[in-house]
């Protein structure tokens, strides 16, 4: 599955636009069990993505990929802002100068990139238990909407956890029974990359 | 919501506004990427300190930039770890030759986010350390968290450092110093309600009219526990016991004792739990030899109280003595 | 109610232990009639000041005792007037030989007791005088009312003088200066929430979750008006003009502005405000001289904000800057 | 109407229960349109009265009301302890060493002392309200019975005042509307003096 820079930046202004519809879902999952603000964060993060699609000009996936890399490392904070940047560095690294990129490709160097940084492993009810399940759908040959399939019942999945990363981990056992707040917004990210609702 | 603001998206800088107004002598703010600086920075030859987090806990940090303190604070969106641009800013702003120490307070975020910016000025050729503080006894299984959180200990710790800083210390000893106040230093905090965040709009926790949260962080996150509301002997009993066991203290040890506000609790009731404090601790054998009492590491207006216990060497005191010139503390000048 | 306290009827009996215990350079505090009074009182020569009032307004006026500010405090029952014996023996305990300047706000009580205790000191012999302090614009139809209230200008009336009383000037020369303050300071506050006091059990006044009061007093007590909620700028705007309509306060002049918290509203928004302050007096042509941001003069858990001018005259100026040692307050030692 | 030291006793004793009794109630009424202390102080302050009541003896009704003097002065703090406590103080230097005191005469002490201190006058909405139809009423021949009436009907003709004394009287027009909390402790004090319910 390849994507051009067209492809990338509409999958990128999809992205903002369903962050955003999502802000007060993901704020109220990070209530429950982080600090609230999660959805403000990455929404304000993607504004600022959007403003860069909407004033500047991109000649490759990656540099459409780059941007939106140091804007949410400097724009988000929290731990997600790092983590999803250095997921997108990662995949605009391995994009380089190419016209077009491999999305799975992509995906998985993401995936080490929020590894590398935040140490987490599938189970420790993180962005991880999304993205992993996605990937591993990407690596077995799954069209955008079956990853996004994954990324959904790999967020659903976290439900049932205990947090063993991030602020959720200081509730111990009180942290089950909610669903991971960055494990959602990766699978709203992933639904509207992919085209579909969410 | 009931605040005092403009809008809930330039809360953070409207306020660095008026703290730069009302203190034009220990400070300046940058608003873009947002730093508080202290107003002589650089000053040659000094190590440099830098601290920050999300906003929200004032006077932390920016009440902390002056003499014998912080020389930059980095402020982040309300209860959001700053972004690396602003701490590589403040950095390469207050650098003065001898390298730049960075306290960092122990949350996935801020950790991160001041990795990232320590990558940056080092690549800048900068010595950059980092110290990060985890005092918050009420988090247990530290293997199975993120670790311990960074809490009330991290007041102790910008004061002391910044004295060993202002002393012309070099870039190893308030390292050091660092290390140790971080291996001396234990915390744990309560609360009665939560706050609200500007951006959010509503409480961050729904605490029932008899319960409390024991163990709360300082963002409003649950702590150990939410348990029925006791009174003010049961409460500060009920903070102090897991902090003596913990390090432990022990009968003879000399301490700093440090009653903090989270913001919404009334000096008269942070004295009445000061007080009790001092007794249970008098009780144990315990000498309290300095004590600082006040809203110094809060959570908006969060009512509830934490307790920080630093065991104190001779170094330490001499420390916390030397002159201070922030607009949150003040002594010596 | 949510508070950290023992029981209702000795909040503030207990929280000055934990005064004492805290500040035991500064203060010693006597239990019974109940008065602070400054460590080394009484002090020989000096003019001693000696105030007081209900608690909850911390740290007014205990945090205010010490070197440079007052001998004694003499804290009533939370929201409620000390009582004769309390000022008496406080005058008693300070006085150096040099008279005693007694500072009141402006309240039937307060009036009332202090002085029935005037009265008892004066036929002891000792020369006490007394200045009331109202600068509460809020109050406008002084002559049908009990007069305006004493707030914010309370916390400078007690520094400055203190200032005056530590540099060795007389009791007249203390008197001239409390009342030339007087004459030149005015106030208004507002605030968002009510306080609830330990024996009332239940928020004084019922505010809606988008109303706020304007002009409120420091005991809850209602103010000028009952309004729909507005931004900062509204608020501070509603507070600023009337202030600087009452005295009025003129294109060049030089101020201090005091920007005070009633107590639950975060430093966020104090100093959000403050800034808003700042610039509608530039923006008059009205210089700030000085500032001071913080909770000093507060109402218990009450969210709000309270504004106060100062026309400052060099000799204010100095007095102001003059050294101070407090638990609240401290500069220039 | 005259009263030995037996009888005063008696009667301050069931003024102490009486305002114990309605400490709420003029909390409430504090709180409408004061501060919500006046029934907490004046229920402080008689509990130290009946204290004293136990624990000494006193020989004439003089030394019971100068007691009652001295503790109110003392112990209540606000606006009402000194008033009330002068008031006491007056009909006590009244009452002198006599064995017995004239209850109207010393009412009207009281009166003069709370005017004195307070500088209200009838209409500002405040003790003298209740106490000044009381004094009046007795001087008229009145029974205690007869002043107790009085003083309520003052005490309820305060709703409709606007205050210009204490603190109510920076209500302005919102202080109408609400019964004076001092009124009302007064017409409470008589009618317990007086021996009936309230
Ligand atoms: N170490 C980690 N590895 C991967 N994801 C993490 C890690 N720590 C936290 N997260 C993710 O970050 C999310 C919270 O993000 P955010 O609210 O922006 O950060 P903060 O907790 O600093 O407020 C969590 O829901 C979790 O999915
Ligand atoms: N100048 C005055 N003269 C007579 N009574 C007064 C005066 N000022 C106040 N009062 C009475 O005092 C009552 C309030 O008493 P209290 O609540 O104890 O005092 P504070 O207002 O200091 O809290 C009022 O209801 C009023 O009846
Ligand atoms: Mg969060
Ligand atoms: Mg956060
Ligand atoms: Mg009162
Ligand atoms: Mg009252």
């Amino acid at each position: 599955m390849r994507c051009d820079t067209a492809g990338v930046i509409a999958g990128v202004r999809r992205a903002a636009e369903a962050v955003a519809a999502h802000r007060d879902e993901l704020v109220d999952l990070d209530k429950a069990i982080g600090d609230g603000d999660h959805g403000e964060n990455l929404k304000r993060g993607f504004g600022f993505v959007v403003d860069a699609l909407d004033s500047s000009t991109f000649d490759t996936p990656g540099a459409v990929l780059k941007m939106v890399a140091t804007t949410l490392i400097s724009k988000v904070g929290g731990a997600s802002g790092p983590l999803y940047g250095t997921a997108f560095l990662r995949a605009a690294t391995l994009a380089g100068e190419a016209p077009e990129i491999d999305v799975v490709a992509a995906l998985q160097a993401a995936l080490g990139g929020i590894v590398d940084r935040g140490k987490a492993v599938v189970g420790d009810k993180t962005i991880v238990d999304a993205l992993a399940p996605a990937v591993e759908a990407g690596l077995g040959g799954a069209t955008l909407a079956g990853i996004a399939d994954a990324a959904d019942e790999g967020a659903a999945s976290t439900v049932a956890l205990v947090a063993r990363k991030g602020r959720a981990s200081y509730l111990g056992q009180r942290s089950a029974g909610h669903l991971d707040p960055g494990a959602r917004s990766t699978a709203i990210m992933l639904r509207a990359f992919a085209g579909g609702g969410s | 919501m009931k605040k005092i603001i403009n809008r809930p998206d330039t809360v953070v800088v409207d306020s660095l506004r008026g703290l730069a107004a009302a203190h034009a002598d220990l400070l300046r703010v940058i608003a873009d990427p947002a730093q508080v600086l202290r107003a002589d920075a650089p000053v040659r030859g000094k190590v440099a300190l830098v601290s920050g987090g999300g906003s929200g806990h004032e006077p932390l940090h920016g009440g902390f930039v002056g003499p014998g303190m912080l020389d930059a604070a980095c402020p982040g969106a309300v209860f959001t770890s700053p972004t690396p641009d602003q701490v590589h800013a403040a950095v390469t702003a207050v650098h003065g030759g001898a390298g730049v120490l960075l306290l960092v307070k122990n949350y996935t975020g801020d950790v991160l986010n001041f990795e990232t910016a320590a990558e940056l000025a080092a690549a800048d050729g900068i010595d950059v350390r980092t110290v990060v503080i985890d005092d918050d006894v009420a988090v247990r299984d530290s293997t199975f968290t993120a670790g311990r959180r960074g809490v009330g200990g991290t007041v102790l710790l910008e004061k002391i450092v910044g004295a060993a800083a202002e002393s012309g210390a070099d870039l190893d000893t308030c390292e050091r110093v660092a290390r140790a106040v971080v291996a001396e230093v234990r915390s744990m905090g309560m609360a009665l309600t939560a706050p609200t965040v500007p951006h959010v709009g509503s409480p961050s926790v729904e605490l029932g009219a008899d319960e409390m949260e024991v163990g709360i962080g300082i963002h409003g996150e649950p702590g150990r526990a939410r348990t029925p509301l006791v009174g003010a002997e049961g409460i500060v009993t009920g903070l102090l016991d897991p902090i003596l066991e913990d390090l432990p203290f022990a009968e003879g040890d000399d301490v700093l004792l440090f009653t903090n506000s989270m913001g919404g609790t009334p000096l008269l009731e942070l004295y009445l739990a000061h007080g009790i404090a001092e007794d249970l601790l008098a009780a144990r054998g315990i000498e309290v030899r300095r004590r600082l009492v006040g809203p110094y590491i809060t959570s908006l207006e969060m009512q509830g109280v934490s307790l920080t216990l630093l065991r104190m060497t001779d170094e330490l005191l001499e420390y916390w003595d030397a002159p201070v010139r922030t607009a949150a503390l003040r002594w010596g000048c």
